[in-house]
């Protein structure tokens, strides 16, 4: 379906051409400082130097164990957290700062849909206030224009628009969601950040919320950050996967080849250790690379590579060098990067991930 | 162990609430059989009630309830209490909630082997350090003594499952044991698991709502659905035949490698409200398969094949679909 | 607890309860009720007071002048410290030219504004140099002065920052021996002890007990926790007092009393018509008869009131509460009434609300006075609001009482003259002034009770102040003691030293 | 590609919730069932008819009677105070002047007390100073400083109220800004940041309502407490001496000396003060409980 | 810097403040706000003179800022002044009444915990008739206004049947024993009272946090273990539940030693309380600004003993 079918399509707020970099994250580090019981404060290093930048029309994913900081990032590129350090750039524009113009243009451009659809929602509120709240806040349109507008957005998330008088509580958690993403999309933004939309829903719900994204994505040419840690979901959305490993990212590339050929030891973790509907893979628990452990904290993350303290693969070198996000030489793939001192050696060992063929 | 027409009924403002219905479940020695089912679907409310451990507000009855050779419908609340981390244990699902945080975990598996046994307290302990050692806590020795809050999520799932398995019991009931869980750490709790069954020999009745989880570790499944076992059978033939639409759909809306680019299938509508549960199969409103016998008549669990119960009018066909 | 038993607890011991805790244990300084009823029974007065106001002997035998700026006192000679020293006019002497120079915040430096020094000329006499011609110096000075041991006092640098608060010495009937703050005062017999009967007091140890309010003393000597309550009762519990079992109820004479002053400097309260007009518009009757249930006497709206005999002046009438009149004087002062009877007139009266019996009153002179189509706004202050205010002139009415006015020339100079500090109506007349102020100076009795008269006839027809009534006070004791000497007023009461040096148990 | 409209299966699903009572409902709904709740709202509600119609049950206690200090009667229901008035009347009159200064104190504290917690949950430069602050209030001996304040400034209605408010904003902002603090963090309001820059917006739709049941019980509470605090203040003498309050009468019962013999001049105030007190702590315990999903068990 | 360190460090600096927070207010109220020490020691017949005197020996004739200075300088040394009335050092002054007020309150908390938490565990874990009365009694308890209940309770147990004294602290004239047994005796009734009115919150806070915590996890978790009622409620809930009772406590203790006043006043018990409502009625400055210092540094020293008390109770401070 073309991004312009018809007149009530709403349109996203560039129009970017598809391919150009839309949002860019440059070295963002963001650390948080905690004091709980009264006793010192820890610093929790939550997202540690992430790269990262956004098409127009793609679709990113992000997978990692709880606590990578993966929220943390997607809060930073909406401007819901400002970076310690780095720079966030929107069509070019630099909106880092908290200034009041670049926080504007931000959220024209970026929105978000959240996690939970049970505490995003306003619970004292109606749909169509809750859908409506961007408008109503920038006094934009009539009380009757934004009312058809709500109208529109509903039936664009595939729900039935004279719903908009109820309030949430009378809604199942898919339509909640559902209503969270029309929300998102009132300002018509170009990019959505979605942060874990479905692991809150149950699975015979979820498919409706990723079909729903799916789809807007295809009509509207909405970029999208999708967060989830279902590797399967985040395969079946992105078009390209970083997978991030106690604040830092561990690889990115293209769906396929990351699935396919994964070079960082964490990421065959990862897919090895991700039980699939698939009764063929039964009993082969034991061959499977179960890691040791559990990932360490985030207040004293460990020095050189951060998952060496795990890793089947870790040497001297892990123990003390940071290794940076490169190309495994010799692969086929070049938008693939790893950040691993070993990717070379890790691809040859694939068998271990997906067992004997 | 073996249970028979459990049903379990809440008593709420609004009037009575029936989350389970005439439930009928059998776990053999040595054998795990997962519970399959969305939340809400009356899981929980399930193991509860085999433990006895029902909410002040709850009514639970049933056919036939028996342990082994016990029968625990006939025991008073005491003998029932002492059966409990004796003979029948449980996992829960969030195992920093369910740790007592003020206790040292020591204290917390010491309380448990001392309400069944006769033991000093020294003993106790003693004990405490060899379980957290057989689940794998390193350093178990020094850590005995240490507060929940200071082991991972990981290690707080292990040492819940140190604690059921503290008095061998025959039963092991374990609800979403992994689902607050990293995939990574998921895999080793399942692991061992899976190991202290077969070593124990013990019957494990695994909760969980998580295809994949099923899929890698079920010898038996049973799918439920709005209070009631829709579909049981073993794991192999369940996943590769589902024989009730709900199971079919289930599986069908799991995004797989060979659906890529494709929308995924939904189930539309939600899972029904348990105090408003449609008439006639419950699943009807969401069924691509519903007739309109389907909202007039419940089907009753039958037995569809050798080892395979279906509740649905329309199971053979079903099965028939999937097979094509 | 003290490690050392109560050796004299052999003898009887009297409990006093009070309703204000000790304060400072300086006579000099004090001004607490129970301040002033501990320290006097440790350091003596020259001189005592009557129930007519008339002074007496106390440590001073005679007392004059030689001539209008000497005066004198001729002590006796056998009194003696509790430590052993001698009492001599040279403690007297100490004390006043103490006073003078440190200024403490008591009662006594006020009485000597006129007084330049004392000589002990004796052991027993000691002379006082006045600055200016004064008759009051010597019976003021003689009565409110308590004489403290120059040996003690001497060393401590000023007497306005000594505390005195251990070892203490006396030369009273007892001697305070513990204390235990806000809690009880344990006086121990001090021997001998020439006043008392055989020189030595009957009671061996007197203790005062504080309670938080009348209220638990009534209780608490219903229940035989103490003896006597010395500080006054409220009216309304006179009858059931006296009506009780085991309880005796002693009536206290009043010396002081009660008045409304008008501040003169404020705007209509210049007019003495205006100040007639309030005078007439207060039922003094009613007020005597239900807020002081019939316990306080009239003095005629004249500051002489009928218990000073030598002076009190029967042809003064009381104003009557007469609305009508009131109404009619204010129509010759000018004003008229609006529609509903009422003058556009409002004064806002101050008062205490720590008294009791003036914070009732003031309702009903509001009510009184809205008869007369006056507006009164009472306004009940905490005592040191309405210090203040008072001391800064900032009321129209001021509503309270006196409960010392022993001699009238001296309180005429204080409560009349331009300069005086409790000249509360700010009156400034000249010729109320002349007679006052030869009052003051005329040492020959029946010429000072003719100016005073005078005086008084002035105050009562221009309404420089407005007085009400003198309260006669009641405190009670349990009837197995007897004994008990009464003296005017609460400061005094039933707890003198002569009383307490008499005081005996029957049981 | 399947129409992603609902189906009638959906919708239907919806219509069904849809009978679902909102919360206010339901919390009405759970306090009816508690006869403690109502019953303290009945006497709360008593209260302040009998505060508002006071010249309709009773004269104005002025002057003086003939009859003192007589025990209740039918003449008078409640007896008569040392000066002859009638004890009845001036409980009924206490009744009104202790409710205008709880009632005001309330509404200058809860002002206060809410502004200051809503802009330190919202805007954390302000948490860090007003946080300090309001700890630091909140360690300040009240009761002795209360007294303080009222005797020296001198007591009357305006001085009570404003004492009494002065002192007991913090626990309000305390109280609130937990709650606030709470909701802040919660996802909705995240979602309204991403909607609009405007602070004021964002407080006015969400945290405010969200904090309003919150306010609610603050109010309650206050204003008993107030109640206390004014009769304890009144009790010391340092209430208005204008008007009649409970306190006030307890007051003058202790310095007539009649609290011990004429047991009806001190009863009468005393339960009046424990019916308002107890009415209102009832009512919020009765409210947090119908509120509360958990205890009122649906 | 060790983590301890600092949180002493951090502890000490924030009394400090507080301390000086408290001593500001005082100051600030006492000399801006309207009343004159002068005219509140002397008799009202004292000359202008002898005011003058009076505010010079006071050191009130001074600049704000100059009597603010020199004061905190004084307080550095420990100094609290001189009382203007008594004529003795604050902390004399105060010394003499601090004792009362510690022993009425702590006992008070000591037998509002011994009573309190049976009656908070019988509440949550016996629900209905007994929960009810218990709730019931606990809001009226906490509505009673102090001189009320002193009032009744001195008519009946003091005057009428004469169990225990009224007013005061102990008997004049008792020794050893006898003088702690007066001591218990006049003890009673005031911390009676206190326990009635504080027991309320006690038992409603320990109430509800007793039935969450029995209704966590943790507590399904030891029936699941198969352990007994009892241990369950006195042993896995009780130990959780107390955590925020304990909070109350620091709350409260400093509330309750400052708002013992009323409590004091009515049994005319020595305490600092019924100390600042007599050095209020005679304006005595320096007696004021050394209480409010004494109560802020009870405040203080509860908050830290609550910190510790709960850092024993809850492991999760402990070994943070
Ligand atoms: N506001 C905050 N204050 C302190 N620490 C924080 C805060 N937000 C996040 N963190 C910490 O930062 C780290 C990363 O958190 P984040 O929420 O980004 O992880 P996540 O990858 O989204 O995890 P999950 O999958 O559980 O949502 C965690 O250790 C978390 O505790
Ligand atoms: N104490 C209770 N009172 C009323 N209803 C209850 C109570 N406990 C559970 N229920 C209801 O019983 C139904 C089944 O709950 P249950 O916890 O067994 O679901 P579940 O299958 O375990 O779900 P999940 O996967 O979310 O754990 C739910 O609808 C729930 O609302
Ligand atoms: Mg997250
Ligand atoms: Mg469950």
């Amino acid at each position: 379906m073309p991004a312009t079918s018809s007149p009530h399509t709403p349109q996203p707020a560039g129009t970017a051409a598809p391919g150009e970099v839309v949002l860019e994250a440059h070295d963002l580090v963001k650390t948080f400082t905690t004091g709980r019981g009264g006793l010192g404060r820890t610093r929790v290093s939550s997202v540690d130097g992430i790269s990262l930048s956004l098409r127009a029309g793609e679709s990113l994913g992000i997978v990692g164990e709880s606590g990578c900081g993966k929220s943390t990032l997607a809060r930073m590129l909406v401007g819901l957290e400002v970076p310690d350090s780095g720079s966030i750039s929107y069509r070019g524009r630099d909106v880092t700062a908290a200034r009041r113009g670049d926080r504007r243009l931000l959220r024209r451009g970026v929105q978000m849909v959240f996690q939970d659809p049970y505490t995003s929602l306003d619970p004292r509120m109606t749909v169509l206030e809750i859908v409506g709240e961007p408008l109503a806040a920038s006094r934009t349109g009539t009380r009757a224009a934004r009312r058809e507008r709500v109208a529109e957005l509903l039936s664009l998330v595939g729900l039935a628009p004279d719903l908009m008088e109820r309030y949430p509580h009378q809604f199942s958690g898919g339509q909640r969601q559902r209503i969270g993403i029309a929300r998102a999309l009132a300002l018509e933004p170009e990019v959505l950040v979605c942060d874990e939309p479905v692991s809150a829903l149950d699975v015979s719900v979820q498919a409706q919320v990723v079909n729903v994204l799916r789809d807007l994505q295809r009509r509207l040419g909405v970029t999208l950050l999708f967060i989830a840690h279902d590797l399967s979901v985040v395969r079946h959305v992105a078009d390209r996967v970083a997978v991030m490993y106690l604040g830092r990212l561990a690889e990115i590339g293209p769906t396929a080849t990351v699935y396919e050929a994964p070079a960082h030891p964490y990421t065959q973790a990862l897919l090895s250790a991700s039980p699939v509907v698939d009764r063929a893979r039964r009993g082969r628990m034991a061959a499977r690379i179960v890691l040791d452990g559990d990932p360490p904290s985030p207040t004293s993350p460990p020095a050189g590579c951060r998952f060496h303290t795990r890793c089947r693969m870790a040497r001297e070198d892990c123990r003390t060098d940071v290794p940076s996000l490169r190309r495994p030489s010799e692969a086929q793939e070049r938008a693939r990067l790893a950040a691993c001192h070993h990717a070379e050696d890790a691809l040859t060992r694939l068998e271990d991930v997906f067992g004997p063929a | 162990m073996r249970v028979r027409g459990l049903s379990v009924e809440f008593r709420t403002r609004r009037g009575p609430v029936p989350s389970v219905r005439g439930v009928d479940l059998d776990v053999a020695r040595g054998e795990l059989v997962a519970l399959l089912g969305e939340s809400g679907s009356g899981k929980s409310v399930t193991v509860r009630s085999i433990m006895g451990l029902d909410a002040d507000n709850a009514r639970s009855s049933a056919d036939e309830m028996r342990l082994g050779d016990t029968d625990l419908l006939a025991l008073s609340d005491d003998e029932r209490r002492r059966l409990r981390g004796h003979r029948m244990s449980m996992v829960f699902q969030d195992a920093l909630s369910a740790l007592n945080p003020v206790l040292s975990v020591g204290d917390q598996i010491g309380d448990l082997i001392r309400a069944h046994t006769d033991t000093s307290r020294r003993a106790a302990r003693a004990r405490a350090v060899e379980l957290l050692e057989m689940v794998g806590i390193p350093g178990a020795s020094r850590r005995v003594g240490d507060y929940p809050h200071q082991f991972s999520g990981g290690m707080r799932q292990r040492i819940l499952i140190g604690m059921a398995i503290a008095l061998e019991p025959e039963l092991l009931l374990a609800d979403e044991p992994t689902t607050a869980l990293d995939v990574t750490v998921q895999a080793q709790i399942l692991e061992l698991l899976d190991r202290l069954r077969r070593e124990l020999d013990m019957a494990v009745l695994l909760i969980t709502h998580d295809l994949g989880v099923v899929s890698e570790v079920a010898d038996r499944v049973a799918v439920m659905y709005a209070g009631r076992i829709v579909e049981r059978g073993s794991g192999d033939d369940l996943l590769a035949r589902p024989a009730h639409p709900y199971t079919e759909a289930l599986l069908t809306s799991v995004p797989q490698a060979e659906g890529l680019g494709r929308d995924l299938v939904t189930i539309p509508g939600s899972p029904p409200n348990p105090e408003r549960v449609p008439p006639g199969c419950a699943f009807h409103p969401r069924c691509s398969w519903a007739v309109e016998d389907c909202r007039k008549t419940r089907p009753a669990l039958i037995e569809i094949r050798r080892g395979r119960d279906s509740a649905c009018h329309r199971s053979q066909e079903v099965v028939g679909a999937g097979n094509e | 607890p003290s490690k050392k038993a109560a050796e004299s607890g052999s003898g009887v011991q009297l409990r006093i309860a009070t309703t204000t805790d000790v304060v400072n244990f300086n006579p000099l300084i004090g001004s607490s009720r129970t301040d002033y009823w501990l320290t006097n029974l440790m350091y003596p007065h020259l001189l005592t007071i009557g129930n007519d106001g008339t002074k007496q002997p106390s440590l001073a035998t005679k007392w004059g002048y030689t001539s209008p700026t000497t005066g004198f006192y001729e002590i006796r000679g056998d009194m003696k410290w509790s430590d052993g020293t001698p009492l001599t006019a040279s403690d007297v002497a100490y004390t006043l030219n103490a006073v003078k120079k440190d200024k403490p915040s008591g009662t006594l430096y006020g009485q000597l504004a006129n007084f330049s020094s004392a000589k002990a000329v004796s052991p027993t006499r000691v002379e006082l140099k006045l600055s200016k011609p004064d008759a009051t110096v010597i019976p003021e000075v003689g009565f409110w002065g308590n004489v403290v041991p120059e040996h003690v006092f001497g060393k401590a640098g000023s007497v306005a920052k000594f505390a005195n608060n251990a070892n203490w010495v006396s030369a009273g009937p007892y001697r305070l021996t513990k204390v235990a703050k806000g809690q009880s005062y344990t006086m121990e017999r001090v021997t001998p002890y020439p006043l008392a009967p055989g020189g030595r007091p009957t009671v061996s140890q007197v203790v005062y007990k504080v309670y938080p309010d009348v209220n638990t003393e009534i209780l608490a000597l219903k229940n035989g926790d103490v003896d006597a309550i010395a500080n006054a009762l409220p009216p309304a519990q006179v009858q059931p007092l006296k009506q009780a079992d085991g309880i005796t109820v002693e009536e206290v004479p009043g010396l002081g009393y009660a008045h409304l002053a008008y501040n003169m400097d404020k705007k209509p309260l210049d007019n003495v018509k205006v100040r007639q007009a309030l005078a007439h518009a207060v039922d003094y009757e009613a007020i005597r008869k239900v807020v002081l249930q019939g316990q306080a006497v009239s003095t005629g709206s004249s500051p002489l009131m009928p218990v000073l005999k030598q002076f009190y002046d029967p042809s003064l009438q009381e104003y009557t509460f007469d609305p009508a009149m009131a109404r009619k004087l204010l129509q010759d002062a000018g004003y008229t009434a609006d529609g509903s009877g009422k003058f556009p007139l409002s004064f806002r009266m101050i008062y205490s609300l720590q008294d009791p019996v003036t914070a009732q009153w003031a309702t009903l002179v509001r009510d009184d006075a809205a008869k007369a189509g006056i507006t009164i706004k009472p306004q009940g202050l905490e005592r040191n609001t309405y210090l203040a205010k008072t001391d800064a002139g900032d009321f129209d009415i001021y509503a309270g009482n006196f409960a010392i006015m022993d001699d009238p020339a001296t309180n005429m100079t204080l409560t009349y003259l331009p300069k005086g500090i409790i000249n509360y109506s700010h009156v400034d007349a000249s010729d109320l002034s002349a007679l006052v102020t030869k009052a003051q100076a005329t040492t020959d009795v029946n010429e000072q009770k003719k100016l005073v008269q005078a005086a008084a006839k002035l105050v009562h027809d221009q309404v420089y102040d407005n007085v009400m009534y003198t309260q006669n006070l009641y405190v009670a004791h349990r009837s197995n003691w007897t004994g008990f000497v009464v003296k005017p007023s609460e400061l005094l009461s039933i707890v003198d030293p002569q009383s307490l040096a008499n005081v005996k148990s029957s049981s | 590609m399947t129409s992603l409209i609902e189906s009638a299966a959906g919708t239907a699903d919806v219509a069904d919730a849809a009978d679902r009572p909102t919360a206010a409902k339901a919390t009405w709904d759970a306090f009816r069932r508690n006869p403690l709740g109502i019953l303290a709202m009945g006497l709360l509600a008593l209260l302040i008819v009998v505060a508002l119609v006071a010249p309709l049950l009773a004269s104005y206690p002025r002057g003086h009677g003939t009859a003192i200090l007589r025990p209740p009667s039918a003449a008078h229901w409640f007896g008569t105070d040392n000066l002859g008035r009638d004890v009845f009347a001036e409980v009924v009159y206490g009744t009104r002047a202790s409710m205008l200064v709880a009632a005001g104190a309330t509404a200058l504290a809860i002002v206060i007390g809410v502004t200051v917690a809503v802009c330190s949950a919202y805007f954390r430069w302000v948490d860090g100073v007003m946080g300090v602050l309001v700890d630091l209030f909140l360690s300040l001996p009240v009761l002795p400083l209360m007294i303080l304040v009222a005797a020296l400034v001198g007591p009357s209605l305006q001085t009570i109220v404003f004492v009494l408010a002065f002192f007991s904003w913090p626990e309000v902002s305390r109280v609130v800004r937990s709650q606030a603090l709470a909701v802040v963090r919660l996802p909705y309001v995240d979602a309204a940041r991403l909607a609009t820059g405007s602070p004021l917006w964002i407080i006015r739709k969400h945290l405010l309502p969200a904090v309003a049941p919150v306010i609610a019980v603050s109010v309650v509470l206050t204003a008993s407490r107030a109640v206390l605090s004014a009769a304890g203040l009144a009790f010391l003498g340092l209430g208005d001496p204008n008007s009649w309050s409970w306190g006030r009468i307890l007051f003058e019962a202790q310095q007539s000396g009649a609290m011990q013999e004429a047991w009806w001049t001190t009863l009468f105030p005393s339960l009046a003060i424990l019916a308002l007190v107890v009415a209102a702590t009832l009512l919020s315990i009765a409210y947090n409980d119908a509120r509360d999903p958990r205890t009122r068990k649906d | 810097m060790p983590p301890l360190a600092r949180f002493a460090l951090r502890r000490l600096l924030r009394g400090v403040v507080t301390i000086w927070f408290a001593v500001t207010v005082t100051f600030l109220m006492l000399r801006l706000l309207p009343g004159d020490p002068a005219l509140a020691v002397a008799n009202p017949n004292m000359t202008r003179e002898t005011r003058q005197a009076l505010l010079h020996q006071y050191g009130l004739d001074q600049s704000l800022a100059v009597q603010y200075g020199k004061y905190l300088w004084q307080l550095l040394h420990g100094n609290l002044g001189v009382s203007f009335s008594q004529s003795v050092p604050v902390t004399t002054a105060l010394m003499e009444r601090l004792p009362w007020t510690l022993l009425l309150t702590v006992s008070a908390l000591v037998v509002t915990i011994v009573i309190g938490v049976p009656l908070g565990v019988v509440a949550a874990s016996r629900r209905g008739f007994w929960d009810r009365a218990v709730q019931l009694s606990g809001v009226v308890g906490q509505s009673l206004f102090v001189p009320s209940i002193g009032i009744f309770l001195l008519y009946f147990l003091g005057l009428k049947l004469r169990w225990f004294p009224i007013g005061g602290a102990y008997a004049e004239n008792t020794y050893g024993i006898a003088w702690y047994g007066s001591v218990l005796r006049h003890l009673v009734l005031p911390c009676l009272s206190l326990v009635l009115v504080q027991l309320g919150s006690y038992v409603l806070t320990l109430r509800s946090t007793l039935i969450d915590a029995l209704g966590e996890d943790y507590c399904m978790l030891a029936r699941a273990n198969g352990l007994g009622e009892r241990k369950v409620v006195w042993k896995h809930a009780l130990r959780n539940a107390l955590l925020p009772t304990t909070t109350l406590v620091g709350l409260q203790l400093g509330f309750v030693v400052g708002g013992a006043v009323l409590t004091e006043t009515i049994y005319a018990y020595p305490g600092i309380g019924r100390g600042i409502y007599e050095a209020v009625t005679r304006l005595d400055f320096p007696v004021l600004q050394g209480a409010f210092v004494l109560l802020s540094a009870t405040v203080i020293v509860a908050n830290l003993l609550t910190d510790l008390a709960y850092g024993l109770l809850d492991p999760r401070v402990r070994t943070a």
